[in-house]
């Protein structure tokens, strides 16, 4: 078991002929990935990895039966694959997509929810099932299959803590990169309830960073609705107020969404935050340590 | 991207949102002027693109052209926060009979443009959000409806008996939300708005900011930025793909990724070191950026050690070593440099650094530890 | 028993305070009518026919437990009353307002069906329970109590039907008048499905008239779905080609939707077709007695 | 409301749609000038607010000047369908490699604006319809979207494989959407959309009504109505908030309500009789409504007895009466009436009617008979 995708999982590439989007194509094929289409508006039939091509996402899916789609197009049409691939049949969409103006994603988001369509990021990495099924742009080599679920605000920091658990030995069952756009889709609580729910995952790793109170939130669900293990980490413990650091969400204003109050939040109901990256394994240890006994 | 409030006051003009009267003046001269045809009490105000302006000193009441003129005198060329201030407003001063907050911004738990509303306004709304949360009323618009008649009546509801009112906050509360929609805002804020004594509604203050991602489809609002020195040099690293926030310390860093980038800084911090900036080179790197990126770092005089640590996913590490050894070739680097990398190509791009004998850590806390060692070296 | 209102329903007059809803609330009370809100923005603590106003449908709701509101406002405003009723928490929107923008319509309608609401017009006379509920500006003296259910997109043709049945002593369980708009609630699918489940229902008249293709798709539906005797009458069949009949619906364009049409469509599937309205209460008679046997 | 094809053609312009140049004439001399400035193969046609022009020889081709003249000369003035023609469009003809059919109109049963497309352009797009409904792509449009990219290159690809042809159809298809929308049409319809020898897609002839209900919103469209003498008399009644369409018929109707006036002319017709006119007043009918009401069947010198069916429901039987009886007061009406009343205020009405020693009559099919026999007995 695994959340949202597994060895199984028919993906098709919107935006396969682009240079990201063929080059990432590649790494998941060459990672197991069920990558059965692609599409791009005129180059239907052509190949790309030996993926074929449509037209568009419906006659994709009606071709192959795909129901995750990942989309590597330009920010100013992003928004519009992501309407494409919901009204096309797609029932999870991976937007990998950077900066993707964020009325289009209100207007978006409203279609998908209408739907019943969900959606990870924009702005993210992607997802993955170690060893089953990658979607995305996620470095695979350091990931391994195991019980630990970890989900992140950030790419790159999600990498750095997943090669620390590996390195300790600490497998995981599904890693999932939601983004740090201001509206993204799936967000810390609906992943939760993915974990929580999937008798495969053990331990849950989450990363957030400063910034809004998306991981408040997160506390008050761990607090009421999680029994598994958590262990958070927060990136931005020393930002200086005010200042805009990368991730559009990732502002400090007047006070709310700093480091300080997210750890506390955390810690006020037993969710230990690890100060390093390098403190999370052992952590994630000692967690699943107790759940045993 | 912040505007001015002389900026945002003409927005609203645009949009028939009432605004007093006001000139905008870059010396005293302009000022005596411009006191002397509103013929009437007046406010002068620093144009400056941070918070706080008030507390400073840069906004004063001026019952005469001579008291304008003093006040302008004054505020022109103050410091506020490490802004000097080049330009003031000279608005007509109305008569205030209550003040109320107003304003639009993004909801990230409800993914939807959030109306924020309160009877409490003038004074700094954050510290009523935080005392007195419930004097917020919060207001999600649904995106496929846009503000309605009966939501924005709604709201004004909230604010106002009094249905003249009501009426005249419907019309602003509907035009404040076009405006956001057509601009591509992120934030829309009238604080405060005030019944004036003829019983008329008018925004004494605004304050907008906007979707940088948008920028390229708003031409009209882009030409309107007026980045400071230090922004500018943020806007130029935005050219180059990087993202770039100079700091104080001494620890040039250049990271793939904010969170990363982030995580970075807490550790050198966490270890006693001073990160002299925030620098993401993103995703897709090409050796270009790399170089980029080493300029931007060396441009800055405290940088005396640099520290590199990249995770490789979209970013491929053999382009950031390449990138490296083009800057270290083309660049007088004259400073130590402790690189990590790992993920794509991470072996390839080793390689390519061992050849060229540079110091390899094998993980961030050894990489902050020995950076932080160098720079105590000195 | 009786569809969509009874004289349970708690109804909310919007428009309350203006000539025609102010008039027809003392008309809808005299009837027995639930009326237990009005809303006119503005005005709210007043009294009409001893009736509260509130300024907006979510105060009415909230402080009166209104499940269907009436609508007696001006065609630019009345989408926006529509929208009003169905976020403040109204189940069942009747508009009566004549001359709504049709795209303004269309995005209500599409909002309605999102938040689960059900409308019923615009531009149309209402419905009534007899001798429980009438909710809108039909004569009450015309029906009576009885097991005939009745559904016509015109308002005063609907009376002459009416009076006749009850002249013939054929009392009613439910009458709609759906409205003729070109977008418009709920038609004569949705009515006909909740006759068939009516258990005091025996027989449905359907009053029909020229243009679209509304009655060929009862036809369609009633031969699937319906095993009540249903008898129908269509308006327009002497209205010349590509005429405008008042109705925007009632428009024959090109040979289709002619009345010849739509009696041909219900008399294939065995719905007798009255050529005059005089002809209605025997053919219903007749259906009753069959029935019965 | 109906629009020219000029027009319409003015229209997709302003929205960038691509329409070969024309020029508008009233006159030989402005056919002949449009045809030499053109200098080319030119169409000419008549522009009237019928359809069916095409087979009642209103469009000509001309290959010389000589001949649009000849065919300007024949089409300007020719009657079609009861309309005199007054003015032709000289548009630029250009090559047709493949004729399409393109349209945009509102849905009932997806309560939705939906969009039509067929790669059977060109001839009668009501024939493909019957006969070949599968050729006709019919696609909803959600309301919530709009026309979006990928909505608009859908349809596209089911016309066209070429991707350049792809590209420009999306784009037409997203600006007639927006037309569509902005101007509260009820029809936007290109056909034939066309492509050139050039492989550009051109409108070849544009249809658009809008909707009467909007157009209080709609200052700029309104404006381009042409009525014809009978529609003027229809928008004059229409002014009076009445709903009236001349026959040719004897008998003069005036009904409450557009269901109950259409069944009273079949009541009429199906005894025998001719109606004269479909004459709806309405709801909350006032007594000044009535009055206008039979100033307006008196106007016609057809109408040789006036027959009034009422069924009061939002109108009132006493108010009907009140105005009929001012009516004969004012009006010299020297013609039989025949009176049917019931519902609101029947009684009262009844009895106003009764003092005045009118005929009343107790159903609908007895007031056809007794108009008919009276229109027999003069």
């Amino acid at each position: 078991m695994s959340i949202l995708i597994n060895k199984d999982t028919k993906v098709l590439v919107q935006g396969i002929t682009g240079r990201d989007g063929s080059f990432h194509t590649g790494k998941m094929v060459a990672y197991g990935t069920k990558i059965v289409a692609g599409v791009s508006p005129g180059k239907g039939g052509q190949l790309v990895h030996n993926v074929p091509v449509f037209n568009s996402v419906e006659d994709a899916v009606n071709a192959t039966g795909a129901t995750v789609s990942v989309i590597f197009i330009p920010a100013p049409y992003a928004a519009d694959a992501i309407l494409e691939a919901a009204e096309g049949g797609i029932k999870l969409v991976v937007c990998i997509s950077e900066g993707v103006p964020t009325l289009d994603m209100v207007k978006a988001t409203a279609y998908l929810k209408k739907k019943g369509v969900e959606l990870i990021g924009a702005n993210c990495p992607g997802l993955i099932t170690p060893e089953e099924s990658m979607i995305g742009i996620l470095p695979v080599n350091i990931f391994k299959k195991g019980n630990v679920g970890l989900m992140s605000r950030s790419g790159t920091l999600t990498y750095l803590m997943v090669s620390l658990l590996t390195q300790n030995g600490l497998g995981q069952s599904t890693c999932v990169g939601i983004g740090g756009d201001p509206v993204s889709g799936l967000y810390y609580q609906e992943l939760l309830e993915r974990f929580e729910n999937d008798p495969e995952t053990e331990a849950i790793v989450l990363i957030g960073e400063i910034g809004g109170d998306a991981e408040e939130r997160a506390a008050q669900y761990i607090k009421e609705h999680v029994t598994k293990p958590v262990v958070a980490f927060i990136a931005g413990q020393t930002a200086p107020q005010g200042k805009r650091m990368g991730h559009a969400g990732a502002i400090i204003s007047s006070g709310s969404g700093t480091a300080e109050e997210k750890i506390a939040a955390f810690e006020a109901i037993g969710v230990p935050v690890a100060r390093l990256p390098v403190e999370v394994p052992a952590l994630v240890k000692k967690a699943l340590d107790e759940r045993k006994k | 991207m912040k505007i001015h409030e002389y900026q945002a006051r003409n927005l609203f003009r645009q949009y028939d949102i009432p605004v007093p009267d006001d000139v905008l003046c870059y010396t005293i001269d302009e000022v005596e002027k411009a006191a002397r045809e509103l013929n009437r009490m007046v406010v002068v105000k620093a144009q400056v693109l941070v918070g706080g302006r008030g507390k400073a000193g840069g906004v004063k009441l001026a019952k005469t052209v001579e008291e304008a003129v003093v006040a302008g005198q004054k505020i022109l060329g103050m410091d506020i926060k490490g802004c000097t201030v080049e330009k003031v407003l000279v608005a007509d001063a109305v008569e205030i009979k209550k003040e109320y907050y107003v304003g639009l911004t993004i909801d990230r738990n409800t993914k939807s443009v959030l109306f924020m509303a309160s009877a409490e306004g003038g004074v700094e709304i954050e510290e009523v959000a935080k005392e007195n949360p419930d004097a917020i009323h919060k207001i999600p618009i649904d995106p496929d409806l846009g503000m309605t008649d009966f939501m924005a009546r709604k709201i004004a509801f909230k604010l106002f008996d009094d249905i003249s009112l009501v009426k005249q906050a419907t019309d602003i509360f509907k035009k404040m939300y076009q405006l956001f929609i057509d601009t591509d805002a992120s934030i829309v804020e009238i604080n405060p708005l005030v019944i004036t004594d003829g019983n008329v509604l008018k925004a004494i203050d605004g304050k907008m900011n906007f979707d940088d991602n948008a920028l390229y489809r708003q031409a009209s609002i882009e030409i309107m930025n007026e980045p400071t020195e230090d922004e500018k040099k943020e806007i130029a690293a935005k050219e180059s793909g990087l993202t770039y926030i100079r700091l104080d310390g001494n620890i040039g860093c250049m990271v793939n990724g904010a969170g990363l980038a982030m995580a970075s800084m807490d550790v050198i911090k966490h270890f006693g070191g001073e990160p002299a900036n925030f620098l993401d080179i993103g995703g897709s790197s090409s050796p270009k950026k790399v170089v980029d990126a080493m300029n931007l770092l060396m441009s800055d005089k405290n940088v005396k050690v640099i520290m590199i640590n990249i995770f490789g996913g979209i970013t491929r590490c053999d382009d950031v070593a390449n990138g490296l050894i083009t800057a270290l070739n083309q660049l007088k680097v004259d400073i130590p440099i402790v690189i990590r990398l790992s993920g794509t190509n991470a072996e390839e791009g080793l390689r390519i650094i061992a050849e060229h004998n540079l110091p390899i850590v094998g993980s961030l806390s050894e990489a902050a530890k020995e950076a932080i060692r160098l720079v105590k070296s000195l």
